[in-house]
């Protein structure tokens, strides 16, 4: 949701950066230097890749499948001989790979609603600052209104609406989440349409999109890459709201939300069931949150 | 300044209208009706509640006079909770909610700022580390957990609190849902303190308010909080979106009388008239307060004026 | 100060300082309800945690006993006509309304009218359908309420006149859409008759406080003529909704008995709790409704393979933890006014592999294969229980042959689209709304054609066959209820032997009650009265 | 006259990742009461972070060592507690950028007046005159008026103005102006130059002007530090220096600057860049740019050493400097 991790302030304060300091490029590259001296970041990294290897990888390699359910093993602890090293679930389901599918589904999700929110903000934010003028007032007007509404309400009615299609569901709230990188986005082209070369290419008949193309995205590099870290753990986290309210996805797919919604409730009688996704989704947002922060003082140009 | 606000109060009435008629046909749209319950009903007796509740009308019909209602502060009948009409409800829960929400977000927004100045102040020391890593927990797990913890810590195990329930004057019913509703309002807050605390006492001003021998308390709390506020302030809008959104969970687990979730039983139930008032409600109270933080922002930032 | 207000005050600080007394010594039930009310109207209410409250607050001619059974209310007894279609009631000369107000016969020929007037719109009014003409006075076919066959003879006199000879009449009557209404107080408050300010009820309680989303609260009712033998001065009805904060709430003492919890903390409960879940058998079946309409699913044998394939003994006990028993035909054990063996399939004694073996075999002859799977889809309304036995059952029929998309809706969405007929195979559920076979068997009666619509009420498989129809109409025009009953038992054979849908468990009534209550008996229609009960500190 | 500010052995370290860095080195001076000293180099050479030493302002991974006494006082190693009894009071400091040294979200009036508050004892209204006539002094027109805006509803050259009034309100001993020209319109600097000195002057205030633009120091500045790599390569009077350099790299910054002094023909940069205090040359630290060096500058730092009576210079090279060799 908006403003859950505060991207906005710092979206925002390093758009204006980029604008006053237009040689994004180097910019970028300074701050991957400074990210690479950041230790928690680095680490974060490291660890987040790997947990995100495990989940699409792992289970080729575990003896049970998310959805194959072993009658004879029905809400059981950890148990190293059957090869359910972390439990079953009340159907009798291996958790350790139901938490790599619910892991793939929640970043699945995640990252189609971030691809969504970004391609809108782009295109968005494109056309208002480029056009300028009484468009751009109307369109910044349009955003600022929606920043106010309840849109976890939206969300629900939505999901109401498209029914449990995750995939769809998410584009949905891919279309509610691209605000603030429109604000971004238009605060890029106002300042790069008043360039030399976009006159010069401008003169030389190139079409509004080539020039947004050309010269505004490649130097949005670094607040795609910050927004999509911000973003990517609020969506799990709306994701996990929504399916606390019994709107998640469809069973026998799964995704931390669920699980961890399931697990809540028996964490006295069954924890296993609440630990391991709880685990995962943990470190997955700790990490996010560790390399967000890393990239927000790397990309700041101050050096503090 | 009066005539900003007048103006910002009638921006807000087509952007209610545009909400009322958006959420309108949307559910309305979407399958299913308040009356498809586990139990079929007969076809006379569906046909007497549909026109009872004048559902048997031509849909733009009931538009319209759902507006009309609402003009004149009639906002229906709720057709699930049959013995309330939605004013009635809204008038209960209205207040509860907002005096939860309303101390959650005080006591959050207060700690929140302590929190991330005084991690701003030590940065790169331990109560810093210490600081971004505790106010992590609350925005990464996800609140109905939470609230399910300190449920079984606070009330089961320890006793020290009730676990659910209020009844009016039971503050002590309240501490937990209100932590639960501040704490992850709190710790956003207290992140972005500390990062543009951070900024701020590096800016060159500070500089110079420290060369003028202020005395680090009063650079503090007269040169420092003032201009680390503005980001701040200007997330206390989403912010403010969030806590409501929170507030359904809290209402739930802890079986408060609030509004909140109201309004996800009542789009499940399709109970078209209490999803509608509440946000129309909703919207109305964010517009309202994203006034105030418009005000308070002017009031930090004195490049910002009202035009 | 005027002397007046002087003593005022001190009338006031008086009357406050009893009050605080009386209300230390006061017995309060913490009674977890486990949902908000949506109507505590007896006309309006329709769920059984509203019957909680509604029950408690009013009183019918008949009433229930500790064990649910129907006992004389309101009405101190009662006469049946020979040919069952004609009941004289007495109404106790000492019952009285919460406002002092005698309860008189009239009240019960207003409260049936407005029961069955269309305007009123009451969802459970066809409970009450025995009654004479009522159907069509609530379909609008007759105007004249007075043909209603409910006359009062005179103030404590009341006859009901009945359609046919109704065995299980006297229970319908314990149910809230027979209790009777002030007439006058409806008309004076409207819809607001139900607030707490307006309500007058003739039952133990008397509701003082109602906070939506949060509690009801009821006091003894002075006016009840049986108030001395009331244990438990106060009644708050807690909404708690969420299971485990219920159950949480109820292990920090803040209440006293929950109505449900949540089937995994059972062996928790039993563990740490000992004695204080109590699970017992309650007149209900959970099943899987199979649209006969348009095929697969019109195929007889597909049915059947799906139905033998099903391994009913592991959903109670391990997938849901409670121990439901396994249930292979349409009336729940026990049901009243229904004499003889209970309907065992032979197929149900055989062991499952064989079983499956046959079900792959009707499969196969049908033409599907695991290699050339039927493609079912199954849809449940939003709920952890319903997914685990739709997710057990769909990897039981993933053996014979079926592929199965599992489809989750929340309860509006999901009905709608049973009543459509939009589905393969859907989950349902049927708790009986009183102590009669005829209850659950109705379920599978064919539509009746109204208008240019064919109503299949409850019947979304749109199972149909002239037989069972005409059994079930025999049976309800059979005055002896040992005939009854057989032919009753043969309708149900003859529609579990097609397969008219796949009945899963039976369900069980869950709640926990703490050992400082007492008369608090399980029961199988899961309906405790606080009146029967007590608590000790 | 008595010295107001005597700094000795003055070294600034900075803790980087894994590494040291010295940016001042070995610093010795003494200003006197009254007296105007100009502080010259290019950036990098250590002349601001000495004097944010003195004044207690390091970035925190810096830190001072040696002396700086104010009176009795070593100011080096104080607590920012013990500190605040001097700064803004005894000795002051105004910063190059003025844009955005004054804090936006407050009044002018506010932000002059806390120091009359806190220094002085004065309560608001005393202080609010007393802020007034300031102002009224350092040349701001309708003072009243201005002592109510905000920052940004100033000019740049009014902003300097300002921070001149705050810094000279308590009149300190000292005042350390940190390129206070730099971000200033030219005509708009030349008033700033003069306001200094009658401000200086009518208060007695000591100045110290730190800048790399030598044609501030020209009309100012009684005498005149040139600093290089971190520490003084060349003290001595400002006319002196200014006619006469001894060190190659005095020379250099004197014909690298327009408008100084008639000899210079053409304007001519000095050569190569100044170097990095992480990786100072052996010897000499300007040696690599130096068209006098020879093999000792390789390998030993000159000391700074008297040359005559009143001028000091750190340079083995003893000819006489001929400035077409530099070019």
């Amino acid at each position: 949701m908006a403003g859950i991790t505060g991207k906005d302030a710092t979206l925002t304060a390093y758009a204006d950066a980029l604008a006053a300091a237009p040689k994004g490029r180097s910019l970028t590259q300074d701050a991957l230097r400074r990210l690479s001296r950041n230790k928690a970041a680095l680490v974060s990294i490291f660890v987040l890749a790997a947990l995100v290897l495990f989940a699409l990888a792992g289970p080729y390699f575990l003896p049970w499948t998310y959805d194959k359910i072993d009658w004879s093993a029905i809400r059981k602890p950890p148990d190293w001989v059957k090869g359910h090293y972390f439990g079953t679930d009340q159907n009798g389901r291996d958790m350790l790979a139901r938490t790599l599918q619910g892991t793939q589904m929640s970043l699945l999700v995640a990252t189609v609603a971030t691809v969504v929110s970004v391609v809108i903000g782009i295109i968005y934010g494109a056309i208002a600052g480029y056009f300028g003028g009484k468009i751009d007032a109307v369109m910044m007007r349009f955003v600022d209104i929606m920043y106010a509404l309840p849109y976890i309400l939206f969300v629900i009615i939505l999901v109401v609406i498209f029914g449990r299609s995750p995939v769809l569901l998410f584009v949905g709230i891919g279309c509610l989440e691209w605000l603030t990188m429109a604000r971004i986005v238009r605060g890029q082209t106002l300042s790069i349409k008043q360039r030399e070369f976009v006159e010069a290419a401008r003169a030389g008949g190139a079409g509004p999109f080539a020039i947004i193309f050309r010269h505004v995205v490649p130097n949005l590099t670094g607040p795609v890459v910050i927004y999509a870290t911000l973003t990517v753990p609020e969506i799990i986290l709306t994701e996990s709201f929504l399916s606390y309210l019994g709107l998640g996805v469809q069973e026998p797919q799964t995704s931390l939300g669920t699980l961890i919604s399931f697990g809540a409730p028996v964490a006295e009688a069954l924890p296993w069931m609440l630990f391991t996704p709880a685990a995962f989704l943990v470190v997955m947002l700790v990490c996010l949150s560790y390399i967000g922060d890393g990239l927000r003082d790397a990309l700041d140009p101050k050096d503090r | 300044m009066l005539g900003y606000a007048l103006r910002r109060v009638l921006t807000a009435i087509p952007i209610v209208l545009l909400t009322i008629t958006v959420c309108f046909f949307i559910l309305r749209l979407a399958p299913g009706g308040p009356f498809d319950g586990e139990r079929a009903l007969p076809p006379d007796q569906l046909r007497n509640i549909r026109a009872y509740y004048h559902l048997d009308e031509p849909l733009v019909m009931q538009f319209f006079r759902y507006v009309a209602g609402v003009a004149q502060g009639n906002f229906g009948p709720s057709m699930v909770m049959k013995d309330f009409t939605v004013a009635r409800l809204i008038g209960i829960g209205l207040p509860f909610t907002l005096m939860l929400g309303f101390t959650a977000f005080i006591v959050g927004t207060v700690a929140g700022l302590v929190a991330g100045a005084i991690a701003a102040v030590n940065q790169n020391r331990w109560p810093d580390y210490l600081l971004v890593f505790v106010v992590l927990i609350p925005i990464i797990i996800p609140n109905f957990l939470m609230a399910n913890v300190v449920q079984l810590v606070f009330g089961v195990y320890l006793h020290w609190l009730p676990v659910g329930g209020y009844t009016p004057g039971a503050w002590l019913n309240l501490v937990l849902p209100v932590l639960i509703l501040a704490m992850p309002h709190g710790a956003r807050v207290a992140r972005l303190t500390r990062g543009s605390m951070i900024e701020v006492l590096g800016t060159n001003y500070i500089r110079t308010a420290r060369s003028k021998g202020l005395g680090a308390r009063l650079i503090l709390a007269r040169h420092a909080i003032k201009p680390a506020l503005i980001p701040v302030v200007s997330y206390l809008g989403p912010g403010l979106s969030y806590l409501l959104t929170g507030s359904l969970v809290v209402e739930q687990v802890f079986a408060l009388p609030g509004i909140g979730k109201y309004f996800i039983t009542a789009a499940l139930n399709r109970d078209y008239g209490v999803v509608l008032g509440t946000t129309i409600l909703y919207v109305f109270i964010i517009l309202a307060l994203n006034l105030i933080v418009d005000v308070v922002y002017a009031w930090l930032d004195p490049k910002v004026r009202f035009r | 100060m005027k002397i007046t207000q002087v003593l005022k005050a001190v009338a006031t600080a008086g009357a406050l300082a009893l009050f605080m007394a009386s209300a230390a010594q006061a017995v309060t039930l913490n009674l977890g309800n486990g949902s908000e009310p949506g109507s505590i109207d007896p006309h309006k209410a329709s769920g059984d945690w509203e019957n909680r409250i509604v029950g408690e607050l009013f009183e019918g001619l008949a009433a229930e006993d500790i064990h649910a059974q129907p006992i004389p209310g309101q009405a101190e007894s009662w006469t049946i006509s020979d040919d069952g279609l004609v009941y004289t009631f007495k109404i106790r000369a000492d019952a009285k309304w919460s406002d002092g107000q005698p309860v008189v016969a009239q009240n019960w020929v207003d409260a049936f009218q407005r029961l069955f007037d269309p305007k009123t719109a009451a969802d459970y009014a066809y409970l009450q359908y025995p009654i004479k003409n009522s159907a069509k006075i609530g379909s609008g076919e007759i105007t004249d309420f007075s043909q209603l066959g409910v006359k009062a003879i005179d103030d404590k006199t009341l006859e009901i006149t009945l359609e046919s000879p109704t065995p299980y009449f006297i229970g319908a009557l314990t149910h809230y859409t027979a209790y009777p209404i002030r007439k006058d107080i409806i008309e004076k408050f409207g819809d607001q008759w139900t607030q707490p300010e307006n309500i007058v009820g003739n039952g133990p309680y008397k509701l003082v406080e109602w906070v939506p989303g949060s509690y009801l609260r009821g006091v003894k009712s002075d006016t009840y003529y049986g108030k001395d033998s009331l244990k438990i001065d106060e009644i708050k009805w807690d909404n708690t909704e969420d299971l485990t904060a219920a159950l949480n709430r109820y292990r920090a003492g803040e209440l006293d008995i929950l109505t449900d919890f949540p089937a995994d903390q059972y062996k928790f409960l039993q563990d740490n709790y000992p004695g204080q879940a109590h699970v017992a058998p309650f007149l209900g079946i959970y099943y899987y409704v199979l649209n006969q309409e348009k095929p697969p699913l019109d195929n007889v044998n597909i049915r059947k393979a799906l139905s033998i394939s099903v391994l009913r003994d592991v959903i109670g006990p391990d997938v849901l933890g409670t121990g439901e028993l396994p249930a292979y035909g349409w009336v729940p054990p026990g049901t009243g006014n229904y004499e003889g063996e209970q309907y065992l399939p032979d197929w149900s004694k055989e062991p499952y592999d064989q079983r499956v073996e046959e079900a792959k075999k009707l499969m196969a002859d049908a033409g599907y294969t695991p290699d050339k799977p039927l493609k079912l889809q199954l849809r449940y309304n939003t709920n952890e229980n319903h997914q685990r036995i739709a997710v057990a059952i769909a990897d039981m029929w993933k053996q014979i042959g079926v592929e199965v998309e599992l489809f989750n809706a929340e309860t509006a969405v999901h009905y709608d689209a049973l009543r459509a007929g939009d589905f393969n195979v859907g989950r349902a559920g049927w708790l009986l709304d009183y102590d009669d076979a005829s209850n659950t068997l109705d379920l599978l009666k064919s539509g009746v054609k109204q208008g240019d619509t064919m109503n299949w009420g409850n019947n979304y498989g749109r199972f149909s066959d002239p037989k069972y129809d005409a059994l079930l109409d025999q049976a309800s025009k059979e005055l002896d209820l040992v005939k009854r009953a057989a032919l009753l038992h043969e309708a149900e054979k003859l529609a579990m032997d097609q397969f008219a849908a796949i009945p899963i468990y039976w369900y069980v009534s869950k709640n926990v009650v703490s050992p400082k209550i007492t008369g608090f008996e399980d029961n199988a229609k899961d309906i405790n009265r606080v009146r029967w009960m007590s608590k000790s500190e | 006259m008595a010295d107001v500010l005597v700094v000795d052995d003055l070294d600034v370290t900075f803790q980087l990742h894994n590494s040291e860095v010295k940016a001042v080195s070995d610093l010795d001076f003494a200003l006197a009461e009254g007296e105007t000293l100009a502080v010259v180099g290019e950036s990098g050479s250590g002349k601001s972070q000495a004097f944010l030493s003195i004044m207690g302002l390091l970035a925190k991974n810096g830190k001072g060592s040696g002396r700086a006494m104010l009176g009795d006082t070593n100011l080096i190693g104080l607590s920012p507690g013990e500190l605040d009894r001097y700064r803004g009071k005894d000795i002051a400091m105004i910063f190059q950028d003025p844009m955005t040294s004054l804090n936006p979200a407050l009044r002018i009036r506010t932000q002059l007046g806390e120091v009359l508050v806190r220094h002085q004892g004065y309560d608001r209204e005393r202080a609010n005159r007393a802020v007034i006539e300031m102002l009224e002094r350092v040349g701001i027109p309708e003072p009243v008026k201005r002592a109510s805006a905000y920052p940004h509803e100033l000019s740049g050259g009014m902003r300097q103005r300002v921070m001149i009034a705050m810094a000279l309100l308590c009149r300190p001993k000292v005042l350390i102006a940190d390129e206070p020209t730099t971000a200033l319109d030219v005509t708009v600097q030349a008033q700033m130059l003069d306001l200094f000195k009658t401000l200086t002057n009518d208060f007695g205030t000591a100045l110290v002007l730190i800048t790399h633009d030598l044609g501030v120091v020209a009309g100012v500045a009684d005498r005149m530090m040139v600093m290089y790599g971190g520490r003084c390569i060349e003290k001595g009077p400002t006319d002196t220096l200014f006619y006469d350099p001894r060190h190659p790299y005095t020379l250099g910054l004197l014909h690298s600057t327009p408008n100084v002094d008639k000899r210079a023909a053409r304007l001519d940069p000095i050569q190569g860049l100044p170097p990095s205090l992480e990786h100072l040359p052996r010897g000499c630290a300007f040696h690599p740019r130096c068209a006098f060096r020879f093999d000792r500058c390789f390998e030993e730092r000159p000391p700074l050493l008297p040359v005559e009576d009143v001028r000091e210079k750190a340079c083995w090279y003893q000819g006489e400097l001929n400035y077409e060799e530099v070019a």
